[in-house]
This record gives structure tokens, C-alpha cells and sequence, in this order.
């Protein structure tokens, strides 16, 4: 099962448990999707519950505030993360608000679905990774899924949690990793990284798609004897602190991947984060390995951007042998 | 009504005059005497409060606070037509709106005076809280609205919004939304002609607020809000339609006769004149004048009420004043399900500072 | 003209029909016959072009392309009515605007094989980059005006946006921008019924888009989009009108007869019946009708004509196929004035790893 | 002369230098803004240009971005920072990219001024501290002047500037600091911190308003025999890497001070960056003393929220014993 028949059966089954589970965006119903990710589940479940809308991004969210507010669960789709931003306001001043405002009073249990990053060689604002923004958004919860079966697990407790959830799709691996997914309902806790490869020289932590590419970078390590723990961190708000500390404290040393802009991404936090809690520990620098200050070339120069397995191994093993 | 009063013509719907008397009997709203006179006594007790909130603030004993003085009508008309099972979706100027819809005069105080609490409105039931960002709330009616079709429950949204927020994205995506989803939300715009300074010619060039219903397809008209009955009317017709799927606009003119709020200073942007003009067409007296001539109120009897609400309004703002401080716990709990293991670190090491800091006391 | 064609009654704004007969001589645009050769030829280069544009996609030329077929009047009526000092402001199925304006076919192919310099439009005076966030450029094209009106210039701006785009909170705020501001902007609704596969009719419940403008207090019209003499009409009317900063909404009425884009397959969401009937109103069809009436084209001669074009387009898509390869500095060195110290610092970093790995070869 | 008057003659210089330079906002124009800034402009520069907008905050920027495509310089006010989210997708899609997008031809020397911090009693979206969300977006600057004197004279570097510069003022000492300040121009390099206290024991960073709390703080550690180097960030985006590090080389300690949440903020990124250039001489975890991750709260709980120099000088001091 690839990520995307992943993410569908997982909306699938809360839609079938759960009739105040609704979907809708730009083109969810009839196309199932410009990825084909809600394909088919509005024939099923008719157009009531799974529907397009017009072409507004904080009308989508707005709107989905307010039905939680009257007692439904929706889960929405921003085209692509490039496009959220019209509905910004409607996330940072509502969606993350409305529970604190009314002193829990009324929740927003809604999940938004948004297709991210690079390496699809598609034009501008359609390959961004902008996930430190949300996370730095008190009152959302992030989360960015590897591999089919954590984007199923991980969806599911999105759909279940009653607070608000940025889901953000790696787009490059839709269909690029294949892997034996359970057919039934299960969930994986939000907040938790996960463990990939124990390790004892390096820290290796990434997310998204590119998990896959620091894989490559272990093996390639592995070849020259140094022993990379890589830590697939699963949740970017809240940040499973424990897990990361605990590994650095091991290995003394931390290389963190990202796609998005090395200035207060996601890479600064982790850095922040052993600094407080295994600061002895640490044998050489943080080195972040992520995406430039830069908005992500078009196509042709994508390839300048996009991060390889070589280039994570090249700076694992100077952090290595620091 | 929605044809007779067709808002491309810039016709303005209104059913008493500025002296009271009826100036359209066939559109006069079928409410008892009854009704009407507890309505003239809510806007009254509304007025009282705002005024009295004003005078709070300028003691220094609330931080801030935007008047309604002048559009008391509109609230009033909502009070007379909004059901339990409706929703309330107001913006921050909707004192009597919140009184209706059952909040209390100590929770409105509770939060001009800084607490979150203030705007849970416990006790009341389908009302969303205050809604700062302008406009953004009107979003959120829809989607209520849409619930509401969704679940097939007997209920329709009242959203209200000001002149200002009509320029707003989220005014446009909102009524499209509406109008696309058949969703039951009658949109009510308090066009008090002003946004803080700035004032509703330099807001739009279309001839009214109304007007814009039709970019919607939606049925839409324009209200004197200082006419408790046309209020009344249109908004009954307009619940009716949103009943039935049909979103409608209102445009409910008015004139903001106060501050935009206790720190705005009106004297800078508009004129005395215009003020006065204005205070000749002032809700409570409309209805006042109504109400004498039905001999339905004794002007007499009106200061002895007034001392009544004064006291209860002081009653419930020395209840709100003495509401228990601000717990440190009140700051971390509400943001999510579980609190996050960091933001309760967070918490633990303020207080260890704050253990720290009383020890050295 | 716009009187008598209210959009408020779903009138529709055509000069010639189906058949290229003249409906409505009176509207007939004033230009010479040279000037209609001259647009149909245009018509039919950016009608090649873009079915080229397409399989050049298919065989793995180019990443994406949105194709244009069955919209090009509009681009035409554009060409012919914008001066060299006047602004296009387009989305980004613009293909025969961005030509007429000076724009190379070999840029828009780069753009489509992913080079940011496509869509600088280097030698094309007055035009707005490729603007992919929906209706986000309609803003910029009332700034523009602004500016226009603010420096005295004589020059009209002509933003373009698709159906889709009209839901969108930008668009509401530009028009009503533009309205309050005087702004000289002609804006254009290119409503070719879908927005990817979504319908006109779940897009928004207005009669038409043309009615919208009321909402501004802005003169707006619906146009036959596939009849270059009404565009070219319509457009002239707005031209004067938004000069004299009264901006205009044009609604273009079309069809998009291709895919949203090359990744797109329409067969999803629409009838081969729906198309069949959209064919029989196409652009270039009537217009040719039109000229071969009056005599002015000659059917035989235009196979030439193609064939010429085809190797004008071949030529300059192979130009832009070799294009030098995207150097790294381009990366980086266009977000500032000057580059800050930490970005050039993350280049040179970057820069060492590709030593490395040369090295290492 | 306060911040409101050193930011007012700032506007005023330029306004009469460059015909090009407009402003504009809500409620700008005939008030002279909620807090006065541009008071008397309109009068004395005409309706043409310094004016009211409607109330639309994605219109203010995107029209300003036209502006700037048609030979203006616009200066826009957000009237709170906590106001600005409607106007974040022209801000991030077109603001920060123009110029990238079109390889130069366009630029958008425009700026966006909007009052931010908490401390002034106000009600919600009025006192939030978000500029590490500015700072993660490539294409964009972001200062925040801490005294009248910095303000004017960044402000004018700002106007006169060929990017985008997000200019965030920190409301609170909006009157509370007096200092003489020259009336005549003069200008400020945008992108240098300032080191305001020499010391020895421990850097000191902070920002905005919180530079007068960071100062009391400075003090109390000097009772005790802390010597503290205190340094004014100013510009948020990009960030003095310099200044900083050099101070952390010598004083081996690192405290940053901000009122934003914590998690993805600048603090973390502050941490990165001395990681990365001063790893070695680190003797203590960089210390956090920033905003919760949280909303900042009404009123009644602000006390809660905000930092005082009592709370900076207690991590101060633990940091130096570290
Ligand atoms: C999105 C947004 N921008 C700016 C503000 C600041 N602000 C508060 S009230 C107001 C004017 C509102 O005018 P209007 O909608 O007419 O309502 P009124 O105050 O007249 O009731 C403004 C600009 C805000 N609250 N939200
Ligand atoms: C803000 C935003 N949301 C979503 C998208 C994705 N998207 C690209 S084209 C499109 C449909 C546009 O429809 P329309 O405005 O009718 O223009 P058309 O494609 O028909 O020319 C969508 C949703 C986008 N580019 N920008
Ligand atoms: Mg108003
Ligand atoms: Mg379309």
C-alpha cells in the first residue's frame, strides 16, 4: 500500500465510524483530489459528507471551525501547503484559539490535510516546507508522517484527537514507497518520534520524505563504520523531546534533515532542545542539514535544493569525526 | 418585502418614523404589546450598562470597552426574534445581542476586565465567544450553518458583522459559502457608518451595504437599525428564508453615537452636526415616542427602572470585580486535549522561579 | 452599451454569433479589417502553439502547461486593445496576453520547464510575472493603478483572473480597492466553468459573475468571451471608463475546451456532450467564419500559415531547450538586494559538499 | 522624543525626500493611527499620499506590492501585529518573492509596519510577539527597534531599503523611553545587533521591549557580581551571527529574552547559530527566557505571560553558575 491509498483508507474508515466525520477543499469530492487522495470516498459516502468547495482557503478553515463548533469532525485539504496561507488567519487566530478562548468550552477537532515539500518538479509555491510556522502556532499540533503506515496510524488519531491538527503529506513519496499496511483500523500516538535504526556515533534525525534519504545516508555510513541512530520524528509540535535527548545522550552528537529554511526551522528547535537537556553530552556541533534561506527553485534548479542521501552522509561524517 | 424594498433602488426599510408613528402598518411585526415593551426595557437596561461600562472604564476600573449607545435596535430586534435553538455569532459590539442570547452582565464585564472567562458566556446556549479579527467569525457562522443542515436541526445563525468588516475577504468568502452551501445564516451588517475613523464612503463605492447580497445570489435588504420594528420584520423574514436554505444579508444602518471604543477620541474624524442629526433618529427614543403615544409607557415611571438597572448593573460589576484572580494554571490548561509535555515544563520551571522569588521575599 | 446589456437581467454581450454572422452591427468595434486578419492570426499562433505546448509536455519536454484552447478570443480582444504604456496583469493561462504584450514564446516554454527566468518577461514592457496563488495578482494590479493615478501616467491596467478566483477573498478586495481608490483597472473573469473540476455553479450562487461588480458600485458586463468583436468592444468601453478611474468588471464568458493542465483529465468531471456543444461556439471557428464571409481569408492559404507557425514554435521551443543549465548563484542571489551574510554563507557551504563529491568521483 | 515620534519623523523625512513614498492603512490617515504614529502626515502631505484603506489587511499589502511594480515606495501599517494574518499570503507568496520570481526586474521596497508585544493591558490578538514567523520566510527583513533613537534611524533604512522589511514595533514602550534623538536624518544599517553592556560573565540577547527588562536585569546581576553583555538584537531577519557569536566566544554563556512562544522561536534559532560558531567555548546550555508556548493570555493573567528582569535575572544568574 502506497501513502496516498493510506491516508485513504484512514479517512475512509473514520468516515465510516464516525458520521460527524465530514471532507471537503478544492476538488476533495467528484475528482477525489488533484493527488487522488480522497478518490472514490464521495461516491461512498455522498455528497454531504465529502464535498468541494469553492476556491477559498480561509473560508475552508473558517468554516471548519465553525462545524466544530456544532458538533462535527472535518477534515479538509489545502491543495497544497503553498496555498494554506490565505487561511492563515482562520488557523492562528481561530482554529488554534477557540479552545483556550472558551476555556475548553468549545473544541476544534479538525485535521488539515496539506500536501508538502519538493521534488516533484512543480511550479512555484508547490513545493514548500513551511512546517516550523505551524509549529510554532500555540495551539496547533503537527504532524508529518514517512511512510504509508504511519500516515495511516497518525491520520487516524488526527481524525480522533479533538484538538487541531496541521497533517502535512510528503507529496514526493505518494506513490514512491510501498510497504504491507494493516487493512483495519489502528492508530499511532501523536507525539511520538520513532526509532529507526539504533545507532551509537550519530544522531540522525529527519521527517517526511526525507526519511528515506537519510536511510540511504545510514547505509552509506555504515560502509565507512560509523553507527548512525536515525530518529524519524513523526510529530514537529509537540516535539517527542525525550526520545532525541535520550539518543544524543548515547551518541553525543545530532545531524538534523529538514526540506524547509535552515533560519528558525525545525533544525534550530532540536538544536535548542539537546543544548537544554543533554548539553554535557554533546561531542561535536548540531549540524543542520536543510533547505537555504531561499525560496525552493523552479524545476531546473530544484536540484541545487533538494537534499541527497550523499549530502546528509557527507555532513554526518564530519559531525562523525568532529 | 425583499422585493419592495429592493436595495439596488437604495430603498430603506422602515416601519415607524423618528417621532414613533407607524409609517408602513402592513409591515408592522405581529408581537404582542407585551413583547414590545420588554423589548424597549432591554435596550434600556443595555443602554444603562453601556453607559455605565463607559463610566467603569473611565474610572480605570475596566480596561477597555466599545459603546453601543445608538445601536440598541438591533440587539432588541434579535432578542425579540432569536430562538433558543439559534446561533448567535457576534463580533464585540453586541451587548444587548449577548444579554439576549442569555450571557451575563458580569461575564461581558468579566472580560472588558481581562479574563478569558468573560467570554465562555457559560450559561448560554449557541453563542460563539467575542470575536476580534473583523470578520472572521462570519466563517464560522457558516459553518454552524452548515452543521445545522447537516445534523437537519431546527435552528439558523445570526452572524453580525460591522460596515467595516464588509470589506474583508473573509465578509466575501462567507457569503459565497453560504449561498453555496444553502446554509441557514442570516447576515447582519451593523452599518454605524464608521470603522474606528474611518467612515463608510472611504469603506465602499457600492450604493449601500445590501447591494452586495447580490453578488451572492442572496435575498438582501437594507434596514433602518434604529427601527425596532423594521428590525423586528426583516428579521423574521430573513430566518424564514434561512429556514429553507436560503441565506440572507441585512444591512441594519445605524449610527455609532459613541466612541469606537473608550480609547478613540470621535472629535478628530467627524462633526457635531452629524452627531446631532443623528441623535434625532436614536433607537430608544423612536420607540419611547411609540410607546407614549399607545400609552404603552409612563416616561414617569422610566427613572425609578432606570434606578433599578443601575443597581443590578453595579451588582454584577462588583461581582465581576470581585472574581477570583487569574490562576497561573488558567494560562497553560486550555490549549489542548492533553497538555503537551514541554508547555508543562514550561509551567513547572515558572514556578520554580516563582518559588524562587518568594523565598528571597 | 453597459445599460443596455445589464448583467442584473443575464444579458450577454455578443456582436457576432455562432456562425460569425454580425448580431449586433451597432456594437461593431471600430478597427480595420487589417487590424481582424492581424487577431485571428494571432488567434491561431497561440492556438498552435498551445496544442504544441501540450504534446511538447507529453513526450517529456516540459513539467506541466495550462492549456489556453477554446479561450483565445479574449487573449485576442486583449491584443488588440492594449497600448504599449497600458499593464497586464495576468494568472497564468494567459498564453496569447503574455504575447501580445511582448513576452517570447521561448520564455513561456522556459517557464514551463522550470526556469523563474520565463516568467521575467525580459523585453515586454508593463506585465506582471506568472501569478499561481489564485486572484492574489488582482491586488497587485490595483496597486499598479494606484501608482498610475498617483504618477499621472496614462496607462489602464487589465487583470485577469478565472472563475475560480472570483470566490476567493482577494478578488473582493481588489475590486473594492480599485473602487474606492479611482484605480484605472479593467478587471477580466475569464469563466471558462471550471475551476479544475469544479463547476461554475458550486463555485458561487450570483445569476453571473458580472453582477459581482455591484457589490462595488462598479460598471460590469458579460461578454461573449469567444467573440473577439465583443471582447474587443467591451474592452475599448471599459479602457475609457477605467481611465477615467471608474474600474470595470468584464465577465468573459468562455470554455475551456482543454484539461486544467497537462495532469488533468477532464473525463472525470464533464460530458463529451458538454464539450460538443462548447465546440460549436469556438473562438477561432466563428471569427474564421466571419472573415471568410467578408472575404478576407482564404481557408486553403491557412495550412501554409500553420505550417510556418509550427516551425517558428518548434524553433523557439528548442531555443528554450537549450537554455544554459540553472546555475547555483541563481539559487540565491535574487531574494535581496545584497545577500545577507548567512545565506551566502549556506551557499559556500553547500559549495564545499559539491567539492566533495567531486572529489570524490 | 519618544518611539511614536522618532517612528512619526522617520515616515515624515522620508515622506518629504522621496515623492515615491507613500502611507497607508486603516484608519492612517485622518486619526494618524490608533497610536498616533503617523499623526499630522495627512495634513501635511495630502490625501494622496497618506491615507485611509479599507479594512483589509490582505489589500494593504497586496496593492502595496503593485505599488512597488509601478515605481513606489508604500509604507503600510498592520494595526496590530496580531491583525496582520489576513495579509500573510501576499505577504510570503508576492512580498518576499517578487523579486526572486522575476531574477531582479521587480522589487518590492516596500515596509510593513505593525505594532507587537504584550504589557499594554489589551484584549486578545492585540499583544502577541510573532516575528519568528517573518524571519522563516526567505525573501523577507525583520527589525524591531528597542529604543526612539534605533527606530528613526531604522526605520529610515527601512523606507530607503530595496526589500521587504517587516518593521515591528514593540508597543509597549511606545512612550515609555525619552531620549534625545538628532531631528534631522540619519540612518541605521539594518542586520547589526548592538552590543549595549560590555561584559564578561554572560551574553545577554534581547530584542524590542524587552531590551529595558533585559537592562534592570543587567543590573541586578551587577549586585552580584555578574557581569553581564548585553546585547539589542534589532534585526530579527537576518540575524548579526557576528556580534553574537563573538560575545559568546568570550563570555562561554548565553541567555536569550523574547516575549514569543518559545518553541520554533528566535531563542532557538539564537541557539543554533552558537552551537554552530562557538561550540567550544560553550560552558552552559543556552537559557531560554521567553514567551510560553501559549496564547498570551488576557489581561487579568498577562502578569503570568510576561517576562520581568526579576525572571531574566534568576536564569541569568543560573546560567552564570552553571
Ligand atoms: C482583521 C482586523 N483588522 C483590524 C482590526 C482593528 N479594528 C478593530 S475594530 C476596527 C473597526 C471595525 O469597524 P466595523 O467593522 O465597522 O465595526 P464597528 O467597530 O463599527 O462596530 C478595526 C479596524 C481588527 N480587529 N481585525
Ligand atoms: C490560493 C490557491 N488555491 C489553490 C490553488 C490550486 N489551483 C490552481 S488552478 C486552480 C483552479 C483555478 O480555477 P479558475 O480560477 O477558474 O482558473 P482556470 O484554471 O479555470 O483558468 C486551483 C484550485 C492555487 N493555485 N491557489
Ligand atoms: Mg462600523
Ligand atoms: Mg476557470
Amino acid at each position: 500500500m502506497n501513502l496516498v491509498t493510506a491516508i485513504n483508507q484512514a479517512i475512509d474508515i473514520k468516515l465510516s465510524e464516525d458520521p460527524n466525520v465530514v471532507v471537503f477543499g478544492e476538488d476533495v469530492g467528484v475528482e477525489g483530489g488533484v493527488f487522488r487522495v480522497t478518490e472514490g470516498l464521495q461516491q461512498k459516502y455522498g455528497e454531504a459528507r465529502v464535498f468541494d468547495s469553492p476556491l477559498a482557503e480561509s473560508a475552508i478553515i473558517g468554516t471548519a471551525v465553525g462545524m466544530c463548533m456544532n458538533g462535527l469532525r472535518p477534515v479538509v485539504e489545502m491543495q497544497f501547503s503553498g496555498f494554506a496561507y490565505p487561511g492563515f488567519n482562520q488557523m492562528i487566530s481561530h482554529a488554534a484559539r477557540m479552545r483556550n478562548r472558551t476555556r475548553g468550552r468549545y473544541t476544534t477537532p479538525m485535521v488539515i490535510r496539506m500536501p508538502y515539500g519538493g521534488g516533484i518538479n512543480a511550479l512555484e509555491h508547490h513545493s514548500e516546507s513551511m512546517e516550523a510556522l505551524y509549529g510554532h502556532i500555540p495551539g496547533l499540533k503537527v504532524v508529518i508522517p514517512s511512510t504509508p503506515y504511519d500516515a495511516k496510524g497518525l491520520l487516524i488519531s488526527a481524525i480522533e484527537s479533538d484538538d487541531t491538527i496541521i497533517f502535512m503529506e510528503p507529496k514526493r513519496i505518494y506513490r514512491a514507497i510501498k510497504q504491507e499496511v494493516p487493512e483495519e483500523k489502528f492508530s499511532i500516538e501523536i507525539g511520538k518520534a520513532k526509532v529507526l535504526n539504533a545507532g551509537t556515533d550519530v544522531t540522525l534525525v529527519a521527517y517526511g520524505a526525507m526519511v528515506r534519504e537519510a536511510q540511504k545516508a545510514v547505509a552509506l555510513a555504515k560502509k565507512e563504520n560509523v553507527s548512525v541512530e536515525l530518529i524519524d520524528l513523526r510529530t514537529i509540535y509537540p516535539i517527542d523531546r525525550e526520545t532525541i535527548v535520550n539518543s544524543v545522550k548515547k551518541t553525543g552528537r545530532l545531524v538534523v534533515v529538514h526540506e524547509g529554511p535552515t533560519t528558525f526551522g525545525v533544525a534550530a528547535e532540536l538544536t535548542a532542545i539537546v543544548n537544554e537537556d543533554s548539553f554535557l553530552s554533546l561531542e561535536a556541533p548540531v549540524k543542520r542539514v536543510t533547505g537555504f534561506d531561499t525560496i525552493v527553485p523552479l524545476p531546473r534548479g530544484e536540484h541545487h535544493y533538494i537534499i541527497t542521501p550523499e549530502r546528509i552522509h557527507f555532513e554526518l561524517m564530519k559531525t562523525a569525526r568532529f | 418585502m425583499f422585493k419592495e424594498y429592493n436595495p439596488l433602488d437604495d430603498k430603506l426599510f422602515q416601519v415607524i418614523d423618528k417621532d414613533g408613528k407607524i409609517l408602513a402598518k402592513k409591515h408592522m411585526p405581529d408581537i404582542s404589546d407585551e413583547r414590545v415593551i420588554q423589548a424597549f426595557n432591554d435596550m434600556l437596561f443595555a443602554r444603562t450598562a453601556d453607559m455605565m461600562a463607559v463610566s467603569y472604564q473611565r474610572q480605570g476600573r475596566m480596561f477597555t470597552y466599545p459603546p453601543n449607545f445608538g445601536q440598541e435596535a438591533i440587539s432588541g430586534g434579535l432578542a425579540v426574534v432569536m430562538r433558543d435553538q439559534d446561533w448567535l455569532v457576534p463580533a464585540f459590539r453586541e451587548l444587548g445581542a449577548w444579554l439576549a442570547k442569555g450571557a451575563s452582565l458580569k461575564e461581558i464585564f468579566l472580560y472588558f476586565m481581562g479574563y478569558e472567562d468573560g467570554t465562555v458566556f457559560k450559561d448560554a446556549k449557541n453563542i460563539t465567544p467575542i470575536a476580534v479579527p473583523i470578520a472572521s467569525q462570519l466563517l464560522h457562522a457558516v459553518g454552524i450553518g452548515y452543521a445545522i443542515k447537516y445534523r437537519k436541526l431546527d435552528s439558523v445563525v445570526y452572524a453580525i458583522v460591522g460596515d467595516g468588516g464588509t470589506s474583508t475577504g473573509d465578509f466575501h468568502e462567507a457569503l459565497n459559502f453560504a449561498a453555496v452551501w444553502d446554509a441557514p445564516v442570516v447576515f447582519i451588517v451593523q452599518n454605524n457608518q464608521f470603522a474606528i475613523s474611518v467612515p463608510f464612503k472611504k469603506q465602499t463605492r457600492s450604493i449601500n451595504i445590501a447591494v452586495k447580497g447580490i453578488a451572492y445570489g442572496m435575498e438582501c435588504i437594507k434596514v433602518d437599525g434604529n427601527d425596532l420594528f423594521a428590525m423586528v420584520k426583516a428579521l423574521q423574514e430573513a430566518a424564514k428564508l434561512a429556514g429553507e436554505g436560503k441565506p440572507v444579508l441585512i444591512e441594519a444602518l445605524t449610527y455609532r453615537r459613541g466612541a469606537h471604543t473608550t480609547s478613540d477620541d470621535p472629535t478628530k474624524y467627524r462633526t457635531k452636526e452629524e452627531e446631532e442629526t443623528w441623535a434625532l433618529a436614536d433607537p430608544i427614543d423612536r420607540l419611547r415616542k411609540y410607546l407614549v403615544s399607545k400609552k404603552l409607557w409612563n416616561e414617569d415611571s422610566e427613572e425609578a427602572l432606570l434606578a433599578q438597572f443601575k443597581k443590578e448593573i453595579d451588582r454584577q460589576f462588583e461581582e465581576a470585580e470581585n472574581y477570583p484572580a487569574y490562576a497561573l494554571d488558567d494560562v497553560f490548561k486550555f490549549h489542548y486535549a492533553d497538555m503537551p509535555a514541554d508547555l508543562r515544563r514550561q509551567q513547572v520551571e515558572y514556578e520554580k522561579f516563582l518559588q524562587w522569588k518568594e523565598a528571597r521575599k
